[in-house]
């Protein structure tokens, strides 16, 4: 076999099975892939150094643009992060709304993902659909923050507005209707036979190698280890709802995808919590003047659970009006380089961008 | 000599009869692939306006005289086999050649197509030409073993290797093929699903893992030339079908017929259908189609 | 929870040279402040004797006052579910921290980040050479002295007419021949 | 060919009808804006019905549909990407940032104006814009093809040497092919 001489394959950055903007070297052997190297850069934006020229609530405005498909754990944990340095109590109802806001994220970036991994195995009608579903989760953020992608919404001292007139009602039709497509989901994507094989066994990732790269969310979940930040370290006032973690055994793409298709499950219902118990009050703390807005030395790390595994935000402040450091911790970010250069040596071309959608690659919270 | 423009008139007709059907159901099946993802879907012509807009782009890009040819390959391959196959029982609009031994000929010739198209992505130098070529040519291993099991199960059968021949006999006596040697039916229409490279047998040209394989280099004027064949294509491969299995048509509106329900068994399996991987596509060929046609055999030699 | 903390400094200052500390009860956090030299040991430490398996996160930050880089390790115990912050600092002029992707391996994308953002020197490094910027001429960009707005005004031309932040609306109105409704020219600039 | 309307010929309008209503989209998602795209193609939205459809190879695009903030090592990527397209080829430019920079005005690592390196046929602004607002790029787009002025391209071919100037200046490892179809 030796004899055949490899060829490299660029899948990316012009590549329609890529996720995102960035690129994936691949030497191939026939089918085979013997060697992979991840070149990442592409969305460099610099949001980090950005923000030494903004102060604390200009600099709120880049957050939710780390990460495109769920941008809310990205501000929560900054606003978590911020409200950590300066000792701001939000009051009861922000932290309910927050939750909310986050399962709806969560929702809608899920949803994202059933129509990544449908696309990059062919199946276009479950893109089709799910994202055409999305568009109702988006109505919803819409309504409540004026915005279909970028909400800008959880912001350090509560939320920016309270619910609007209905708005309740509106959810729970919503979740109502999204229970009965995760069943049409179900009949075209998990029960397909074709989906099975050709996500059973493939993509695996030693469960060992999971944990020494970091690597957390449901790639961990499904390589049998139980670990949710909602649960171990919980924020907000996720340790007053009832809610599963689901884990799986396989470690492969199908047994990550059998853990995010009870994880869309679970934000419906902890939404449905939180609609019926959501407390009446304020829904933000009066923060200081922006313009002069001064936060003691210090430095604080807060870390919320997105779809993706956990994302965290590290600021420092230097005693000024501006953010000494805010440093991101993508969940893509850990696995993205090292570990995916190893998973996909000696797996099949055909599953390269499976693979990729399966550990939750999104190069733009890589670059930042 | 007027014999001969007629002819000549009639092969002309034909193809313009094959083109339009076969791009007219492409959009159609856009249509009802868009229906079915709940979108309202382009208008049934759209492949027409794609196809002129194709024609009408500059072509700068070449590789060499292969790329040319690659195409053009492809377009022989469908003319040709378009020109042995009966559209039409007894009709002089629609002749073709035929001899005795045509069948076997059309064998060959259906295959010839995507050898052209091997050639021509080629020299791109594209790898993931390269390598949409080799699945391509892989997968048709798979699939032409059952669907040339199941002709050679008719030609046992019916002791003709000639396409007129097994059409005239379902004429004569009335009975079509599809319940006479209804295991050769069964493999011919589950090889014929590789044949049309909708889903799950789009691996040649998978956006998602090859960028569109041996298509990637070609664009504008190639594009067209391969749209164009493969729509003619389309329509042969369905016109043979219902040639050899149901009894052929007599008029133009029991042909759209037959091939339209023909067309829409690949199109509804593909909607819901998630791509398979070469070797996983291959075994399902060597499955139950390739049992049917060990069957279909057996039967025809012994019954 | 205060007990736990206490312990689990107490145990790292036990066997390394412990510089400083800071514990932070409601947050379940200890700072912990080392010598540059010590932080691979600690952190081999911390990881396979004390159940400090998740590192969640390695950061720096430029003090260009004192002169230094502040180097952070984020660690995470799943079991206790308690975090360490290990810190260090090194010096701002002659960066050199040593490598450690062999406890972590995801180390290596942070450290390629920070060779390439800081200008830090880890020796052994084994990693191709450009990480996220293409052909970089210019100082590390992460480095507080590197100016970006002036890089930017240097290197990318600006639309012209828009240098300022003031309100468009006017020369829009101008161009186009629209009239500003009056409830608008209010909310005018 | 390119000729204003008063001189377009009959061939050309054919030829500029059916282009507008056949724009296949070049899939690269080279900014935020991609995250939009999906939903401008799905049920709500549905370009496809316009003739908008996606194309997984520059030789096979029409559009190029620049998706928000531009980096330096993208930047070259997506003039690679535009010269190997086949002409008639058109650029949107999507989002604030292709126009002014956005909010990466001050950002050592993206462009501020994306049509000193490319030409752009449309902008549609907004961060970020919105489906329909996309569409409506899309529309704009479709009227200024018929209409027989969408020229980009055209524009691109004569003032080559401004705009390789321009790229120069910006990309440092400049190692691109004469540009002569």
């Amino acid at each position: 076999m030796k004899r055949e001489k490899a060829t490299t394959l660029y899948i990316g950055p012009q590549h329609p099975g890529i996720t995102g903007n960035m690129m994936v070297r691949l030497k191939v052997e026939g089918d085979t892939i013997v060697g992979a190297r991840t070149e990442v850069g592409y969305l460099h934006r610099a949001f980090e150094k950005l923000v030494e020229r903004r102060n604390w609530v200009q600099s709120f405005t880049m957050m939710c643009r780390f990460c495109v498909p769920e941008p809310d754990p990205v501000e929560e944990s900054y606003a978590r992060a911020v409200e950590m340095l300066d000792n701001i109590e939000i009051p009861e109802r922000a932290k309910w709304i927050r939750v909310l806001v986050l399962e709806l994220a969560r929702i809608s970036s899920l949803l994202l993902w059933h129509a990544g991994q449908g696309h990059s195995l062919g199946l276009y009608t479950m893109g089709q659909w799910s994202v055409g579903d999305r568009n109702y989760i988006l109505d919803l953020f819409e309504d409540l923050t004026g915005a279909r992608i970028y909400h800008m919404f959880i912001w350090p001292g509560g939320v920016r507005r309270d619910f609007p007139k209905g708005f309740e009602d509106k959810v729970l039709k919503t979740m109502d209707y999204l229970e009965k497509r995760l069943e049409d989901y179900d009949n075209l994507l998990f029960e397909n036979s074709i989906f099975q094989k050709r996500t059973q066994g493939v993509g695996y990732v030693n469960p060992e190698k999971v944990i020494e790269h970091g690597v957390v969310g449901p790639v961990l979940r499904g390589s049998g280890i139980k670990s949710d930040i909602r649960i171990d370290d919980p924020y907000e006032v996720y340790d007053k709802l009832k809610f599963e973690v689901p884990t799986q055994t396989g470690s492969d793409i199908w047994a990550r995808a059998l853990v995010r298709r009870v994880e869309i499950r679970q934000s419906i219902r902890i939404i449905r919590q939180v609609i019926e118990k959501i407390p009446k009050g304020d829904v933000y703390t009066k923060v200081p003047n922006p313009q002069k807005w001064k936060i003691a030395r210090g430095d604080a790390f807060a870390r919320t659970e997105s779809v993706r595994g956990e994302v965290g935000m590290y600021v420092a402040s230097d005693g000024g009006a501006k953010p000494r450091r805010v440093h991101f911790r993508g969940a893509a970010y850990v696995h993205a380089v090292t570990l995916l250069e190893e998973v996909l040596i000696g797996q099949n071309i055909a599953d390269v961008s499976a693979i990729m959608n399966s550990l939750g690659t999104c190069p733009p919270e890589i670059e930042r | 000599m007027e014999s001969l423009l007629m002819n000549i008139l009639g092969a002309v007709t034909t193809f313009l009869l094959a083109f339009a059907v076969g791009m007219t159901y492409g959009g159609l099946r856009r249509k009802i692939v868009a229906r079915v993802q709940n979108r309202y879907g382009p208008p049934f012509y759209q492949n027409f306006i794609d196809a002129f807009k194709l024609y009408s782009k500059s072509t700068a890009i070449h590789h060499g005289a292969m790329h040319f040819l690659g195409p053009a390959f492809i377009m022989v391959s469908s003319v040709v086999s378009l020109m042995f196959i009966p559209v039409l029982t007894n009709n002089q609009w629609f002749p073709n050649l035929n001899f005795q031994g045509d069948l076997i000929f059309l064998i060959y010739i259906m295959v010839f197509g995507p050898l052209g198209m091997a050639l021509g992505a080629g020299q791109t130098g594209n790898p993931n030409s390269a390598i949409g070529v080799t699945r391509g040519l892989s997968q048709m291993v798979g699939f032409e073993i059952p669907w040339v099991m199941a002709l050679i199960a008719l030609m046992v059968q019916y002791k003709t290797t000639s396409i007129t021949g097994l059409l005239d006999i379902q004429v004569q006596s009335g009975h079509w093929f599809m319940f006479e040697n209804p295991f050769a039916f069964s493999a011919a229409i589950l090889a014929s699903l590789g044949m049309f490279r909708y889903s799950p047998f789009d691996i040649v040209g998978a956006p998602t893992e090859l960028a569109s394989g041996p298509m990637s280099e070609n664009g504008g004027k190639f594009l067209f030339v391969m749209m164009s064949s493969g729509s003619v294509f389309a329509f042969v491969k369905l016109t043979l079908i219902v040639d050899l299995f149901m009894g052929g048509a007599s008029n133009l509106i029991i042909l759209v017929i037959k091939t339209f329900l023909l067309y829409m068994i690949p199109v509804t399996y593909g909607i819901v259908s998630p791509r398979y991987r070469t070797e996983q596509s291959i075994t399902y060929f060597w499955g139950w189609p390739l049992f049917f046609g060990l069957i279909a055999i057996i039967y025809a030699v012994f019954f | 929870m205060e007990t736990l903390l206490e312990k689990i400094k107490d145990r790292v200052n036990a066997n390394f040279d412990l510089k400083d500390y800071k514990i932070y009860t409601d947050l379940k956090r200890v700072d912990l402040f080392f010598n540059k030299e010590h932080i691979p040991s600690v952190l081999l430490y911390l990881k396979e004797q004390m159940g400090f398996r998740h590192l969640m996160h390695m950061s720096v930050v430029d003090w260009i006052e004192e002169g230094e880089f502040e180097i952070i390790f984020f660690l995470w115990a799943p079991k206790e579910k308690v975090k360490i912050f290990v810190k260090t600092r090194i010096d701002r002029d002659n960066p050199v921290m040593e490598n450690m992707d062999n406890i972590w391996p995801q180390l290596n994308t942070y450290e390629r980040e920070f060779k390439e953002m800081y200008g830090i020197e880890f020796p052994g490094l084994v990693a191709p050479e450009e990480f996220i910027l293409e052909s970089w001429s210019g100082p590390p960009p992460m480095r507080r002295d590197f100016e970006t707005d002036k890089y930017a005004k240097d290197n990318f031309a600006t639309r012209p007419g828009r240098e300022d932040a003031q309100d468009v609306r006017e020369t829009i109105a101008k161009r186009s021949g629209e009239d500003i409704p009056d409830f608008a020219k209010k909310y005018s600039r | 060919m390119y000729n204003d309307k008063n001189k377009q010929k009959i061939v050309d309008i054919i030829k500029n009808a059916a282009r507008k209503h056949s724009l296949w989209v070049l899939a690269y998602g080279t900014g935020c804006g991609a995250i939009e795209v999906p939903a401008t193609m799905t049920s709500r939205y549905d370009a496809e019905r316009l003739g908008v459809r996606g194309a997984a190879t520059p030789r096979q695009a029409d559009v190029l549909l620049i998706t928000g903030y531009l980096t330096v090592k993208t930047l070259k990527r997506v003039i690679r990407v535009y010269e190997q397209m086949q002409d008639p080829k058109y650029v949107i430019g999507f989002g604030s940032c292709t126009i002014n920079g956005g909010m990466y005005f001050d950002s050592y690592n993206t462009i501020n104006q994306l049509d000193l390196y490319l030409p752009v046929d449309v902008y549609i602004s907004g961060c970020m814009p919105r489906p329909e607002a996309v569409l409506e790029g899309f529309g704009k787009l479709q009227e200024l093809i018929g209409k027989g002025i969408a020229n980009g391209a055209q524009q691109y071919k004569e003032n080559l040497d401004f705009y390789r100037e321009n790229q120069k200046k910006v990309i440092k490892n400049w190692d691109f092919q004469d540009y002569n179809w």
